[in-house]
């Protein structure tokens, strides 16, 4: 009785670790936060949303062309995350494109196009949900992008080429996405012995089995990085005039 | 009729969101021939074509390539892919590579054939499309007619067996269709099968040795050209009207200017030998 | 494309205003996270399903398959709350010992996940009333009415718009990829993946360009300014949705 | 010749690329005409009326609206704007709204018309272009065609006196064409300028009343469809051919089967008459 205790316990949680995890159901779920942390979140977020916004509305009333190219972007982003990529492990999952974001648009742009993208899953695609959208916001539109950026930055500075910068970038932008989901879930339900255990159970769910598809979305942006930098020059140079604000600021110049 | 080389039977397909695309549809493309295949937008053309070369799965019914049953297995799929060639009608969604020669290489480069078969193989469908000029272009300083040879180029450097054209020359000029036409007639040689899809009934009427008309996901007209547009009845459900020479030609035959013995004309020139 | 597009434009309660069924659902779920009791949240997903089925008609299999989509994230998220550490077997019921300490599933933590389970899923119906009853359109007219910025809303208005014509580019470019072996392992994949969303983001690019000048064309200045149809509010969808919600707190 | 509309004396433009594409163009366009203007992807046809409206300012030379001369002050600008519409090729660059609703309502909003007035004509236009019954459709669940009348009633709702369509009839099948070739008659009633780019040589010879033909950023042949298509040169230089009802008629002329003193055929019917 006791063994078959343990094996079963064991077969469950072997089953939870290994089953695949698309990345559509990470958005923490609409419901699924209590309303103290799901409010605590949304006031979290807000600030970085209020300055993203001021920032695009400057750009946008020197350049009103650049509303539809914000337009158009969160478009792509929003097809970007509904389209299934390959991982290295054979499964396959939605790419974030918080990378690829970062690095485009900057970080503060790319918190209010993942705010307006993350509204758009939740409603046509059913990934994530309106209470939750404070603490998707914060860990896909903020951390994520902040993290790209910085990673990018410094990776740069390290003197890393451009390709290994921009892996980097994208996948530790993916991770700490994660991470930080699972710290949100950590704190929401600390368990009988405490935040810390709680937060290493749930990275063992939420990040490390994201490892693979990271890398594959790393691999990813470096494709897509090259192919831009090599043929779209005269577009991503373009996003660099348009936007004299913290927007594309990073866009190399080659 | 000559060897079959494509057959689809009684096939259904609806997209996600619900569109009835192909409705228990039943074809037998003759091998070698010119097909043209018309139909108005959204009468399933495409999806059609899709079914051929294994990118559908026909939810009801079966495909048959040479008189085999399509299994849907991956070493069957690849043979599949590689033997009926789709030209999309967008050449922009299908041109994606950077540079044009990229760009034809990249199904040789996918089915792994040796370097040098590749740069062979790629140097001539380049000079047959006319396109080797423009080798080391970028595909965004194209112009529409030279994007559609490039599309053309990169599906024949595959050597399939069919090949499938999705309005090949919408949105040309005549001579750049015209031209087009004849890189057609060249590849096919009454051997390989060349089908067409096209809203031009002149160009169609001019061109093709078999005709298909699709509406609502079924083929409800097939034949010679000189019948199927004698139709009255289905070329108007499809939203078609009669060719001008051929409705010329009749008109004479009816007013017994012009005798019923003599091959019907297709082209300008021939109605004007009548004339 | 999207499963909730298909319905959310022919649901039988598409005319209803828009701003009934957005507090509807709103409240609704607000009542669900503060009540926060199993029963209470059974009664609201009940309710919701209900309304979904029998009065918006939306197909019963449409709504048993949304409600799968959050499975994956719920069948994760509730078993690791379910699962605690502890030094004491006492109130486990399944376990395996790790070092000095149990690792598995106790009575409160199970009840937790229970608790959460539900809790959410009652919020997803409620959130699934509001995706299949009312158009995207008709969502950012709402939040026009609580005074959302005009970019934050315009911004959403383009979004919606461009999502159908880049769903169908990039289907396109993938199926012309496909065509020409471009998915057959794992390398070639990736990179075709990477070239389509590159050429994908040339395209939005030129767009943007091409959209600004045809836009200009039709003196465009610094506002989307476009009206509406007339949304008409009606007395007794207002009052059903009432006596719903009513009828929820009564319960709870 | 009768009023002229639109003028364009000694225009040049390039884009920021550095392509040429309009190079010391001059033309007048005659009021209340039904004007076509042939010439291939890149010859500069949609830069060209991008400069009557004021999108773009030609670099040299002057361009001038009903005999006066733009002067690019805001004031004129709108009014250049609202008067002269342009329908471009591809209608997923032009609607921006899901709501087909909305999107008509664009323009006049931007007019500054009162409310009720705008409701007015946005239910007249879409009427008008048989696209009031999909007004509570999405955008993107239209067919082409229908996305395509959705496009032209946007810009009909802005009152516009000269409306420019860029391939209205590319891709649509020929009833659809004939539909949208109607509905400009009834815009264009002897009083209204409109003025299509085409490919398709029979119908602009059927339907024009003036013809021009770009080439290059130039335009290098301009008059009636009679004139412009016998000038075998001119026609070869942009890749065009004769119109098959013109040839055949030229031919019967030349036979001496048919008198040059009859009216000149247009369409089937006409020809089918003389023969």
């Amino acid at each position: 009785m006791y063994f078959k205790r343990i094996l079963l316990t064991f077969l469950i949680l072997m089953i939870i670790v290994v089953i695949p995890k698309p990345a559509s159901a990470m958005h923490i779920m609409e419901g699924f936060l209590p309303i103290k942390w799901a409010l605590f979140w949304t006031i979290t977020s807000l600030p970085f949303i209020i300055l993203g916004f001021f920032s695009i509305s400057k750009s946008i009333n020197k350049n009103p062309e650049l509303k539809l190219l914000l337009g158009v972007s969160g478009a792509f982003a929003f097809v970007l995350s509904a389209l299934k990529i390959p991982s290295v492990t054979g499964s396959s999952s939605h790419p974030t494109g918080i990378g690829l974001g970062a690095v485009l648009f900057g970080p503060l742009a790319m918190s209010v196009i993942g705010f307006i993208v993350l509204l758009f899953q939740a409603l046509l695609l059913a990934h994530g949900g309106l209470t939750t959208l404070g603490a998707n916001t914060f860990s896909m539109a903020v951390i994520g992008p902040f993290v790209a950026y910085g990673i990018y930055t410094l990776s740069k500075k390290i003197g890393f080429s451009q390709g290994i910068a921009i892996f980097l970038a994208a996948s530790l932008a993916n991770i700490m996405t994660y991470a930080t989901t699972s710290f949100q879930l950590a704190l929401a339900f600390p368990g009988s012995t405490g935040f810390l255990a709680s937060l290493g159970k749930f990275l063992g769910i939420f990040a490390l089995t994201q490892i693979p598809l990271a890398i594959s979305e790393g691999m990813l942006t470096v494709v897509i990085y090259n192919f831009l930098a090599q043929y779209s020059k005269s577009e991503l140079s373009q996003l660099n005039r348009k936007g004299d604000t913290p927007l594309s600021r990073n866009v190399p110049n080659e | 009729m000559s060897e079959i080389i494509l057959e689809a039977r009684n096939i259904d397909f609806s997209y996600m969101d619900g569109t009835k695309a192909i409705n228990n549809l039943s074809i037998r493309i003759p091998k070698g021939k010119k097909v043209a295949v018309l139909g108005n937008n959204g009468a399933g053309k495409t999806t059609l074509f899709l079914h051929f070369n294994g990118v559908h799965r026909p939810q009801k019914g079966e495909i048959l390539y040479k008189g085999e049953l399509v299994n849907y297995k991956k070493n069957q799929l690849r043979e599949l892919r590689k033997n009926i060639g789709i030209v999309f009608q967008d050449p922009d969604n299908q041109l994606f590579s950077a540079s044009v020669y990229q760009d034809v290489s990249f199904g040789p480069n996918n089915l792994g054939w040796g370097e040098e078969k590749i740069r062979n193989k790629i140097e001539e469908v380049m000079k047959q499309t006319g396109t080797w000029e423009l080798r080391d272009k970028p595909t965004h300083a194209l112009s529409h007619g030279q994007k559609k040879r490039v599309a053309i180029a990169g599906v024949l450097a595959m050597e399939p067996e069919v090949i499938f054209l999705d309005e090949p020359t919408a949105g040309l000029d005549p001579m750049y269709s015209n031209n087009i036409m004849q890189l057609l007639d060249e590849f096919n040689q009454g051997e390989r099968t060349v089908i067409v899809s096209s809203h031009n009934i002149d160009e169609v009427y001019a061109w093709a040795d078999y005709v298909l008309i699709m509406h609502s996901g079924q083929i409800i007209s097939e034949g010679v050209p000189e019948d199927v547009f004698r139709n009255q009845e289905t070329i108007q459900k499809a939203n078609l009207i009669k060719p001008w020479v051929l409705e010329i030609y009749d008109y004479l035959v009816e007013k017994n200017r012009s005798g019923p013995g003599i091959v019907i004309p297709k082209t300008r020139e021939d109605i004007m030998k009548i004339l | 494309m999207f499963y909730v597009d298909q319905y959310v434009y022919t649901n039988q309660l598409r005319k209803i205003h828009p701003l009934e069924k957005f507090l509807f659902s709103i409240i609704t779920m607000i009542i669900g996270l503060v009540v926060n009791n199993p029963a209470i949240n059974v009664l609201i997903i009940v309710l919701m399903l209900g309304v979904l089925i029998f009065w918006a008609r939306i197909p019963v299999f449409v709504v048993f398959k949304m409600m799968m989509i959050p499975a994956g994230f719920l069948a994760l998220g509730v078993i690791t709350i379910a699962v605690n550490f502890t030094t004491d077997t006492n109130e486990m019921v399944l376990f395996i010992p790790i070092g000095g300490y149990y690792l598995g599933f106790t009575i409160q933590s199970m009840f937790l996940a229970l608790t959460t389970l539900l809790r959410s899923l009652s919020s997803v119906s409620c959130l699934f009333f509001l995706a299949l009853t009312t158009p995207m359109l008709d969502i950012i007219y709402v939040l026009q009415i609580f005074r959302t910025p005009a970019i934050i809303t315009e911004l959403m208005l383009l979004i919606y718009r461009f999502i159908f014509i880049f769903m169908e580019t990039a289907f396109n470019i993938y199926t012309a990829q496909s065509s020409r072996w471009g998915y057959s392992n794992f390398r070639g994949s990736i990179n075709s993946f990477g070239i389509l969303f590159a050429n994908l983001w040339g395209k939005s690019f030129i767009k943007s360009q091409e959209l600004f000048i045809s836009l200009l064309s039709r003196g465009y200045e610094k506002e989307l300014k476009v009206i509406n149809q007339n949304y008409y509010f009606s007395f007794g969808s207002f009052f059903i949705f009432v006596i719903i919600d009513i009828f929820i707190l009564i319960a709870a």
